[in-house]
């Protein structure tokens, strides 16, 4: 009997090889697979919160030799997320003008449902190798992705992030090398064993570095904002939401395998995530283009995440682990939010400088009230995600009277809001675009997925209990 | 089903926002009768809310976000004096607004978020816990900040941005200490009484410094001095936003915030436990005297107004932290007389401003000649806010009187004669220009005033004649406020 | 100082010097030619290092194919114009990679190494349905990472596909490549298929037959068979998707059999496991075939 | 008689005033606003008094009752109203802000009805703070100089007093826990209490350091105006004083010296100022302030000698009434005579207006007498130490009186003709000098009164003296240089503020965007990146190798380990 | 040096070489072969270490030789193990981390393939 696990898995990269096979019905053969594949991991969900956790090892071999699939809280949490975010930029793409003749390969589709199979297999995944082997088809993809435009500086970017990217998985794998050295095993439950040791702290440490360049942290961001902001919107939005969220999920589950040895492994990366708050915010404010400022948002944000995770401290005895995935959750929705937006503003006012939003006649309302909605979620405003997220986090913070961390969460807020009021506060200054003259544009595909996402971002936050429920289930 | 009523009364605005942002712009008709309608139906729900209340019917409905934190709404005395003064004031000042912006542009963007303000208010107004409060407080920030920068001018931005700087400032330290005391105490439900339970006998210093975090986050709204800024600044935004929002709905949540931190966050025994209100109480006299000296020297009209708001706010918290029921009742019904005036001053204002195109006390010659209701209904207003007997004004600033006696203050008298004899140092001037001065040779109508214009402030001037005259009726404020002070005290 | 131990100093020395040499020459295909040196050399310590499936696939893919994917690349980038890097960069840079490689190479040395799986291995090798321990792990026991890896594969190719550099037209070679070819072939085809039969039992398998076809694919088009007639092109790329297809579909099938996905029903594994790296072999031929002659619509040179 | 309800008292006029708002009705219902004190008059006439009435929904419990001091004040109250409004009326037929004034007319009466039959603080407050507010109005009717500046003094005074009052009040409730009127009289109230509502009244009563604002305010404002003024108003003053003071139940030998001190100063220095005042109409208003400092003086003896009361208290009320009419109709005539060319008509008026200056100044056979002699008699039953200096403040008191009312006479004797006043404005002044003259008929057991020899040397001394400063005046050809109103104040009248220069708009501010302008980017260089993995992945391996397990989290901020390309 | 320390340096010599050289130079070719370079330093440490466990368990038959060697008689019908090339072919080492090593190289090829492409789609201009 087929489980949802095994088709989660597998379905996506049947689609991806039907969509390559015939280009013409590639977008509504994509379309079909995300909704069946958001299908799946509903029912993953509902499962996992009717009878917990559950492990199924591949081809019934046991967990050394063999490769388990983990099901539980976290992992259905985060295929939930790929799948919401990917059904809303898969509609974003069904709206977008055909070119004339399709992409050699299907163009967005395959590569999309590649990026879509990869993450479920990451997220499923217990095995640091096969860790390693997922990485690489979510770079090649994420590369295709991004080298979607074909314009010069999208290519250069590829090739940045996909050099980079390549560089990050082999120093993975050289720490499974190292790990398979010293524990002789090579599956998450040998992190316990590799902590007691110095060997196996270092085989860590490089599974960490190569995790950091994957997920952009601080000192390993060069590639990543040039990247998400040449890219086409569809394809930034799943960048900036998804891709960089696996590297930080795989750092999450070590640090929940680890415990509490893994300690000094969370203080570096609380200390990368601040330095990241201050330089992402930093640049932000002096991005001039509005795709650069949300890539660079993006950096802030992964920032605050990588400090939650690390400020988190021993998850065997403190649940501030689930907000650090709380604000991974929220941040998905509200950034895709944000990049579709953005793209839809672009499309419309035909380019993306800060300083030209309200220069022209056209007025894309929706979309500019959809980048507002996000930005709200992002700063971390009631009544969003993003809000009961910070707000947990204070709360455990002050609870361990960690007040530099508390300090720095609040900086990181007050300068996501000065970085983005910058952007909503252009929208609603006076100009053409508001002149009685000004015409909006009419409703499109891109509109609707961006409303729906932010609108996604609000109801989070009255409904977040779901996901707190579902963290629950989780193996630590 | 009636416990769903707090939830109805949220909807009617809270529901009704995105309706009216999707709207374009040119439906006005059908946006018009749409607001109205939705003020209406909240009127009446509330009505029907205070009437249960006064039996001693209690509403209350949670839903639980994170495990311990819980969005409540719950609608007891002290909410629905809040929710009446907002629900009754949004009425009129959506009519007021429907006039005042015939022909703007942006209109279905101000309306969409004047209405998510007012479900901002009753949410603060309804909220069950101090986690719900935040909530709340932090979007009528985010409601308001847009109708700040209205205009889109560079100087409308100007202030937008100030005001946002402030208020998100406040937001920060309210959830800090928010999160804090929810650190310390676990879940912080509003209870009469104070929950804080043992907390401030084994954490003083922490309870201060929350109090402090607490008071500085919500007096930022509640324009306590060092950080009124934003308030005169603010005055940019259109008269109806002015009159609304910085006379009544941010102003008062503020001032309503600190009341439910004084009374049912800390109680009354800690707050003297700990020596807090007697610096509250200083704080709030300090802003009372330099508001009202700030107004004596503003020509601009609004400006003046706004410092008198200041200084007039600071009277609730006045009566707030003098620890005694009669200042209770008096700080209570000044939210709600205050209310009713500053909207009757703010209203008249801004028809100054359409009708004539005056914005400054020296421009307001013969204003009494040339239009005669709205200076009329200036008049009923500045006279309550100096006190003058058979108004409103006078009322509250008798019982706060006798509070400040009753905590051992006298004090208070010469400040509450003070502040009366500065505000009518201010708003005298005004008066005798309207009245007494024959109007400038050259003075032309810059626009005709509908009855959409002309009606809302003699109605709310006619609430501060009801509300001096009628005072010790059941069902006025007066009444409500010591029902209120009853369960609170006892 | 044993023979073999002088040999494998040897070789060690070899490869250090080849790989010094192909990072640091300035001429480009001087730099691909001690690259493939470095390839084959490095095919030899795999043997050293027990491990001949390895090697065969090194020298195959490692060494061959990335050697004619490098001379692509080297004829269309024209020369190397690196700037210097400033003194302090690589300073810093020549001294964290010492840090590392001592770091590495301490850990390496030291490390007890009691591996847990050879035991494992050795007692499942019985039903595992082939007797050739790598093949069994390789297609039975990390079957999924083995479907992954093919995934990879697919990806790559769909990415060049978009792409779409221009495609490789092969010059007037001289006159010795077409029968280099005409012998080439046959015979590649030959050792391809005894690979793939051996690897049950011994070295081979797949990855390696695929990687012999590529061979012969690319000695053919190097040989002047001319590839952009649609059809061909058409038929290849259909190849090469279907064996991830195959393999999905077969996982699929097993867990509708056996209830575990990738589980062989007991007693056919050999049979499946055959029939998947047959479909692999072809697939894997094709794409790297692709993957070096390119897609695009009229070559630049 | 019919049973008048009491709250119809204060309502009538409040009802005109707020029909009077119609624009259409306003026409017809201007007559009217004599006729609204009427049915106060009424009430006060009325044998039975008019019931009390408790209205508790109103403010904080409202009670309106006709105590029998209110009676006479109600009566002459009710009575000059009328008469002054008869006045305005005629008087103010085509002034530009007549609609104006009638409303702030209305407004003052109701204030000052009201005020009288209200039993409970917040009631007399708000009417009282009515009283004051709106006559600022009348102050004010006219907008010239004198005008303006005379009214920004009032409203000066008029707030500081009422604030007093307002404290004073509050004081007294609080100490009381009651919010009845006559409490305030009680023992329990602290001096503090008594001290603020005495001042805020005293403000309102024109005592000597609180008057400055009468003399401007009287003679700024429109005789009939003026005349309600120092008739009604300053009484009701009075009135509160003697609703608030623990008269004849408390001795207050403190506040009563004080208050002695007070009326001294006031009867001393109203005919010195008096007298060199340039108008008739403040020549009256500091005649006002001579006999109400008489009326204060009163009120001293009453405090200090409580068992005296009883004999005071009429006397002060007699001589209340006396001077109300009185002085009242002495302001009627002013426009009567500004009417009339200077001629046999403008003499007749003149001779009339002699008989009320004698009348007020205590010439036997006339109410003033009465009044007087009753004082007098009154006095004798204050406290021992007071004897020696009440007889010769009397003299002196009416003395000054003689010679004010002849400076007044002699001022309007030369007055010009004001040609714009309507004719039939003497009318109403007939009737208030028809009630003056009847008086000692009307009041009872008035004339049996003796004419005592003693009376008259006032009078004739006051002639006396008159006829030698004019002999003075004539040989010397002195011209007497009036000085300007409102004598201390005059000082601080405030320079017009210099009309502000065109000021140039301020330049306007360059944005304060925080984008830098960067140049064009830096070139990208991958190797950068590199070394920056390479450089993390070393330090990281070192922390992770070296950090023992499990330390705590490292607080101190972020520094980056290497350059960031 | 014993013996068993020749690979692993040779592997850890090749991994500082790359990551010097990637350290140093944007060209874009180099870089790519920096990082073939990389992986194949990667892959000599896992095998060495791979053929470690398989030296330490010297002293008894390896299991796993034996075990592979017995099923290929079987299936051969002989009786007698062919026995490998004496000293040459050293006895098989673990076989995961050659099953690795293999997709590890299959993986390295895909995606340089990839990163060619890129790089031919970038032209030949700038090289920097």
């Amino acid at each position: 009997m087929v489980t949802e696990t095994s088709l989660l898995v597998t379905l996506p990269f049947l689609a991806a090889l039907a969509a390559a096979a015939a280009p013409r019905a590639a977008a509504t053969l994509g379309m079909a697979a995300t909704l069946a594949n958001a299908g799946f991991a509903a029912l993953l969900a509902r499962a996992l919160l009717a009878d917990g956790a559950r492990e199924t090892s591949l081809g019934g071999w046991e967990a050394p030799l063999g490769i388990t699939l983990r099901a539980d809280g976290l992992a259905a949490l985060m295929i939930g997320m790929t799948a919401l975010v990917g059904s809303a930029v898969a509609l974003q793409a069904m709206g977008r003008p055909a070119p004339g003749r399709p992409a050699p390969a299907g163009g967005f589709w395959p590569l999309w449902l590649a990026t879509l199979g990869a993450m479920n297999a990451l997220f499923l995944s217990d095995d640091l190798f096969n860790l390693y082997v997922t990485f690489e088809i979510l770079g090649l993809s994420a590369v295709g992705l991004t080298a979607l435009t074909g314009s010069r500086r999208a290519l250069r970017a590829a090739f940045d992030y996909l050099s980079a990217g390549l560089a990050g998985s082999l120093l993975l794998l050289l720490g499974v090398a190292l790990a398979y050295a010293e524990a002789g095993r090579v599956d998450l439950a040998a992190v316990p064993a590799l902590v007691e040791t110095m060997r196996g702290r270092i085989a860590l440490a490089l599974v960490l570095a190569g995790l950091a360049v994957k997920a952009a942290l601080f000192p390993l961001h060069f590639w990543m904002p040039a990247a998400h902001a040449n890219a086409a919107p569809p394809a930034s939005a799943l960048l900036s939401a998804l891709v960089v969220k696996t590297a930080l999920y795989v750092a999450l589950r070590l640090s929940l395998e680890g415990g509490a040895g893994i300690a000094p492994a969370r203080a570096a990366l609380a200390v990368a995530g601040s330095g990241a708050m201050l330089w992402g915010a930093w640049n932000a404010l002096r991005a001039e283009r509005l795709k650069l400022l949300v890539a660079h948002s993006t950096v802030a944000q992964i920032g605050l995440i990588a400090l939650a995770l690390g400020v988190a401290g021993n998850p065997a005895d403190s649940t501030l682990w689930q907000a650090a995935a709380l604000l991974m959750l929220s941040h998905a929705l509200a950034k895709a939010a944000m990049f579709l937006a953005a793209g839809r503003i672009a499309e419309e006012l035909g380019h993306d400088r800060i300083s030209g939003l309200n220069r022209t006649e056209l007025r894309p309302g929706a979309a500019e009230f959809a980048f507002a909605i996000a930005a709200v979620s992002l700063i971390g405003l009631p009544p969003t995600a993003g809000f009961v997220g910070k707000w947990v986090l204070i709360e455990g913070l002050i609870a361990r009277e960690a007040w530099i961390w508390v300090a720095l969460v609040m900086t990181g807020t007050v300068l996501s809001a000065a970085y983005l009021s910058r952007v909503v506060s252009r929208c609603l200054r006076g100009g053409p675009h508001v002149a009685p003259g000004a015409r909006r544009p009419a409703w499109h595909m891109g509109d609707v997925a961006a409303l729906g996402l932010a609108v996604g971002a609000l109801a989070l936050g009255l409904a977040s209990a779901l996901p707190f429920a579902l963290l629950e289930t989780t193996l630590t | 089903m009636t416990e769903l009523l707090p939830l109805a009364i949220l909807m009617t605005s809270l529901g009704v926002a995105p309706a009216i942002l999707a709207m374009p712009d040119d439906w006005s008709r059908l946006r018009t009768a749409v607001n109205l309608a939705a003020a209406a139906l909240k009127l009446g729900l509330v009505a029907w809310l205070s009437l249960s209340v006064a039996q001693g019917a209690e509403f209350g409905l949670g839903l639980e976000i994170a495990p311990g934190l819980a969005l409540e709404l719950k609608a007891d005395a002290l909410s629905v004096l809040f929710l009446a003064l907002s629900s009754v004031l949004w009425l009129l000042t959506t009519l007021y607004a429907v006039g005042y912006l015939e022909g703007g542009t942006d209109r279905s963007r101000f309306f969409g978020f004047f209405s998510l303000c007012v479900a901002a208010t009753v949410g603060i107004a309804m909220a069950g816990n101090l986690f719900t409060f935040v909530v709340f407080f932090e979007l009528l920030t985010l409601a308001t900040w847009p109708l700040v920068v209205h205009r889109g001018s560079a100087e409308a931005h100007r202030a937008g941005r100030i005001y946002l700087v402030y208020t998100l400032g406040g937001g920060l330290a309210l959830t800090l200490g928010a999160a804090w005391l929810y650190a310390l105490a676990g879940a912080v439900p509003f209870a009469p009484r104070g929950v804080l339970g043992d907390l401030p006998q084994t954490h003083p210093v922490a309870v201060t410094a929350i109090f402090v975090l607490l008071i500085a986050g919500v007096g930022v709204k509640a324009a306590l001095v060092p950080l009124h800024g934003w308030l005169p600044v603010s005055m940019v935004a259109p008269a109806p936003v002015s009159a609304l929002l910085h006379a009544v709905a941010v102003v008062k949540s503020g001032a309503y915030g600190i009341m439910r931190i004084v009374y049912d966050v800390y109680g009354v025994e800690t707050m003297q436990g700990l020596g807090l209100a007697a610096p509250l109480a200083a704080l709030a006299g300090a802003t009372i005297l330099w508001g009202s000296f700030r107004a004596l020297r503003q020509d601009d009209l609004k400006k003046r107004l706004a410092y008198s708001t200041v200084s007039q706010v600071s009277y609730i918290t006045l009566g707030v932290a003098l620890i005694s029921p009669l200042a209770a009742v008096g700080g209570l019904a000044h939210l709600i007389h205050q209310g009713i005036m500053k909207i009757t001053l703010f209203l008249a204002a801004g028809n100054f401003a359409e009708g004539r195109g005056v914005k400054t006390v020296s421009g307001m010659d013969g204003m009494g000649r040339l239009m005669p209701g709205a200076t009329l209904a200036f008049t009923v207003g500045a006279l309550g806010m100096i006190g003058v007997p058979p108004l409103a004004g006078f009322i509250s600033k008798w019982y706060l009187g006798a509070g400040g006696l009753d905590a051992g203050q006298p004090a208070v008298i010469a400040l509450l004669a003070g502040s009366g004899l500065m505000n009518a140092a201010y708003f005298l001037p005004i008066l005798y220009r309207a009245w007494f001065r024959d109007p400038p040779a050259d003075a032309v109508p810059k626009r005709r005033i509908g009855w959409m214009l002309a009606v809302p402030p003699a109605v709310t001037a006619g609430f501060v004649l009801a509300a001096g005259l009628l005072a010790n009726a059941p069902f006025s404020p007066l009444g409500w406020t010591r029902f209120i002070v009853s369960l609170e005290y006892l | 100082m044993s023979p073999v131990v002088l040999f494998d100093a040897a070789l060690a020395l070899g490869v250090l010097g080849c790989a010094a040499l192909a990072l640091t020459l300035r001429d480009r295909t001087g730099t691909v030619a001690a690259f493939m040196l470095t390839g084959l050399l490095v095919a030899l310590s795999w043997l050293r290092l027990g491990a001949p499936d390895v090697a065969l696939a090194e020298a195959a893919i490692g060494a061959g194919l990335t050697g004619a994917l490098f001379l692509r690349g080297a004829r269309r980038l024209g020369p190397l114009r690196a700037r210097p890097p400033a003194p302090a960069q690589a300073a810093a840079a020549a001294l964290g990679a010492a840090v590392l490689s001592a770091a590495l190479l301490w850990a390496f040395a030291t490390a007890p190494a009691e591996s847990l799986y050879p035991p494992r291995v050795a007692a499942a090798l019985e039903d595992s349905g082939v007797s050739n321990p790598v093949t069994a792990v390789l297609l039975n026991f990390r079957a999924w990472d083995t479907l992954l890896e093919i995934a990879v594969l697919v990806v790559a190719l769909l990415l060049v596909m978009t792409l779409s550099p221009p495609r490789v037209i092969p010059d007037k070679l001289g006159a010795l490549v077409q029968p280099f070819a005409r012998i080439v072939v046959p015979v590649a085809v030959l050792v391809a298929g005894h690979l793939l039969w051996q690897g049950a039992e011994a070295p081979g398998g797949a990855f390696q037959a695929g990687a012999v076809l590529a061979g012969a694919g690319l000695a053919l088009v190097l040989g002047g068979v001319r590839v952009d007639r649609r059809v061909l092109r058409r038929a290849l790329t259909a190849l090469a998707l279907a064996g991830l297809a195959v393999f999905t579909l077969a996982a699929l099938a097993s867990q509708a059999v056996t209830g575990a996905l990738l589980g062989y029903p007991d007693g056919q594994a050999k049979a499946w496991i055959i029939a998947i790296e047959g479909a692999l072999t072809l697939s894997i031929a094709a794409t790297l075939c692709l993957l070096f002659t390119g897609y695009g619509r009229r070559s630049a040179r | 008689m019919i049973a008048l309800p009491l709250w119809i008292v204060p309502a009538a006029p409040l009802v005109l005033l707020a029909l009077l708002l119609v624009p259409q009705a306003r026409p017809a219902l201007r007559a009217l606003v004599p006729l609204a004190p009427l049915p106060a008059l009424a009430a006060a006439l009325a044998s039975p008094a008019p019931a009390p009435v408790t209205l508790d929904w109103l403010m904080l419990g409202t009670e309106l009752a006709l105590t029998d001091t209110a009676r006479p004040f109600l009566g002459f109250t009710a009575a000059l109203w009328a008469l002054a409004g008869w006045q305005a009326l005629r008087l103010l037929r085509d002034a530009p802000g007549r609609d104006r004034f009638l409303a702030c007319f209305l407004l003052a009466m109701t204030g000052n009805l009201g005020l009288l039959v209200a039993q409970d603080i917040a009631a007399f407050y708000s009417f009282f703070a009515a009283m004051s507010l709106a006559s600022w109005g009348l102050v004010l009717q006219g907008g010239g100089a004198a005008q303006v500046f005379a009214g920004r003094v009032y409203i000066g005074f008029a707030v500081t007093g009422e604030l007093a009052l307002f404290a004073g009040l509050s004081l007294g409730a609080f100490a009381t826990g009651e919010t009845r009127l006559a409490a305030m009289a009680g023992p329990e109230v602290p001096a503090l209490a008594t001290a603020l509502m005495a001042a805020g009244l005293l403000v309102k009563l024109g005592a000597v350091p609180l008057h400055l604002w009468l003399p401007l305010a009287h003679a700024a404002a429109p005789a009939p105006a003026s005349a309600v003024l120092s008739g009604a108003m300053l009484k009701a003053g009075l009135f509160g004083l003697m609703t608030v003071l623990p008269l004849g139940s408390a001795a207050l030998p403190g506040a009563a010296a004080g208050l002695a001190a007070m009326a001294l100063a006031g009867l001393v220095l109203a005919p010195a100022l008096g007298l060199v005042q340039a108008e008739a109409k403040a020549v009256l208003a500091y005649s006002s302030i001579g006999q109400m400092s008489l009326m204060a003086l009163g009120l001293a003896a009453g405090l200090a000698a409580p068992a005296a009361w009883p004999l005071l208290g009429p006397a002060v009320l007699l001589l209340a009434v006396h001077h109300a009419f009185a002085k009242a109709a002495l302001f009627l005539g002013v426009p009567a005579v500004w009417s009339t060319a200077p001629g046999a008509l403008r003499a007749a008026l003149l001779a009339a207006l002699a008989l009320l200056a004698l009348a007020l100044a205590g010439l036997p056979a006339t109410s003033g007498a009465i009044a007087k002699t009753a004082l007098k008699e009154a006095l004798e039953a204050a406290p021992a130490g007071w004897q020696v200096w009440l007889g010769t403040a009397l003299f002196a008191a009416s003395l000054g009186t003689a010679l004010l009312m002849l400076r007044a006479l002699w001022l309007l004797a030369d007055a010009p003709q004001k040609p714009d006043t309507a004719g039939d404005v003497a009318l109403p002044w007939l009737g208030a000098t028809g009630l003056v003259l009847a008086a000692p008929w009307l009041l009872p057991g008035g004339a049996a009164a003796a004419p005592d020899p003693a009376d008259l040397v006032p009078p004739g001394l006051a002639a006396a003296l008159a006829l030698a400063a004019l002999a003075l005046v004539r040989s010397f050809g002195l011209r007497l240089a009036p000085p300007k109103a409102g004598e201390l104040l005059g000082l601080f009248e405030a320079a017009p503020r210099p009309a502000p220069v065109l000021a140039l708009p301020p330049p306007p501010r360059r944005g304060r965007t925080l984008v830098v302008r960067r140049g064009r980017g830096a070139v990208a260089r991958p190797e950068r990146g590199a070394l920056a993995i390479l450089g993390v992945a070393a330090a990281l391996a070192l922390v992770m190798a070296l950090a023992p397990a499990g330390p705590a989290p490292v607080s101190a901020p972020p520094a980056p380990v290497t350059g960031e390309g | 040096m014993t013996p068993d320390l020749i690979y692993p340096a040779a592997g850890a010599g090749l991994i500082g070489l790359a990551l010097w050289r990637l350290a140093t130079c944007g060209d874009t070719l180099r870089r790519i072969m920096a990082l073939n370079v990389l992986a194949v330093g990667i892959a000599m440490l896992m095998l060495a270490a791979g053929r470690e466990t398989l030296m330490l368990a010297a002293g008894r038959e390896t299991s796993t030789l034996a075990a592979g060697r017995d099923t290929l008689t079987r299936a051969a019908g002989q009786d007698t193990p062919q026995t490998a090339g004496a000293g040459f072919l050293q006895a098989a080492a673990d076989p995961v981390p050659q099953a690795f090593v293999l997709t590890g190289i299959v993986v390295l090829v895909a995606v340089t393939a990839a990163l060619m492409a890129l790089a031919e789609r970038l032209g030949a201009r700038d090289g920097d």
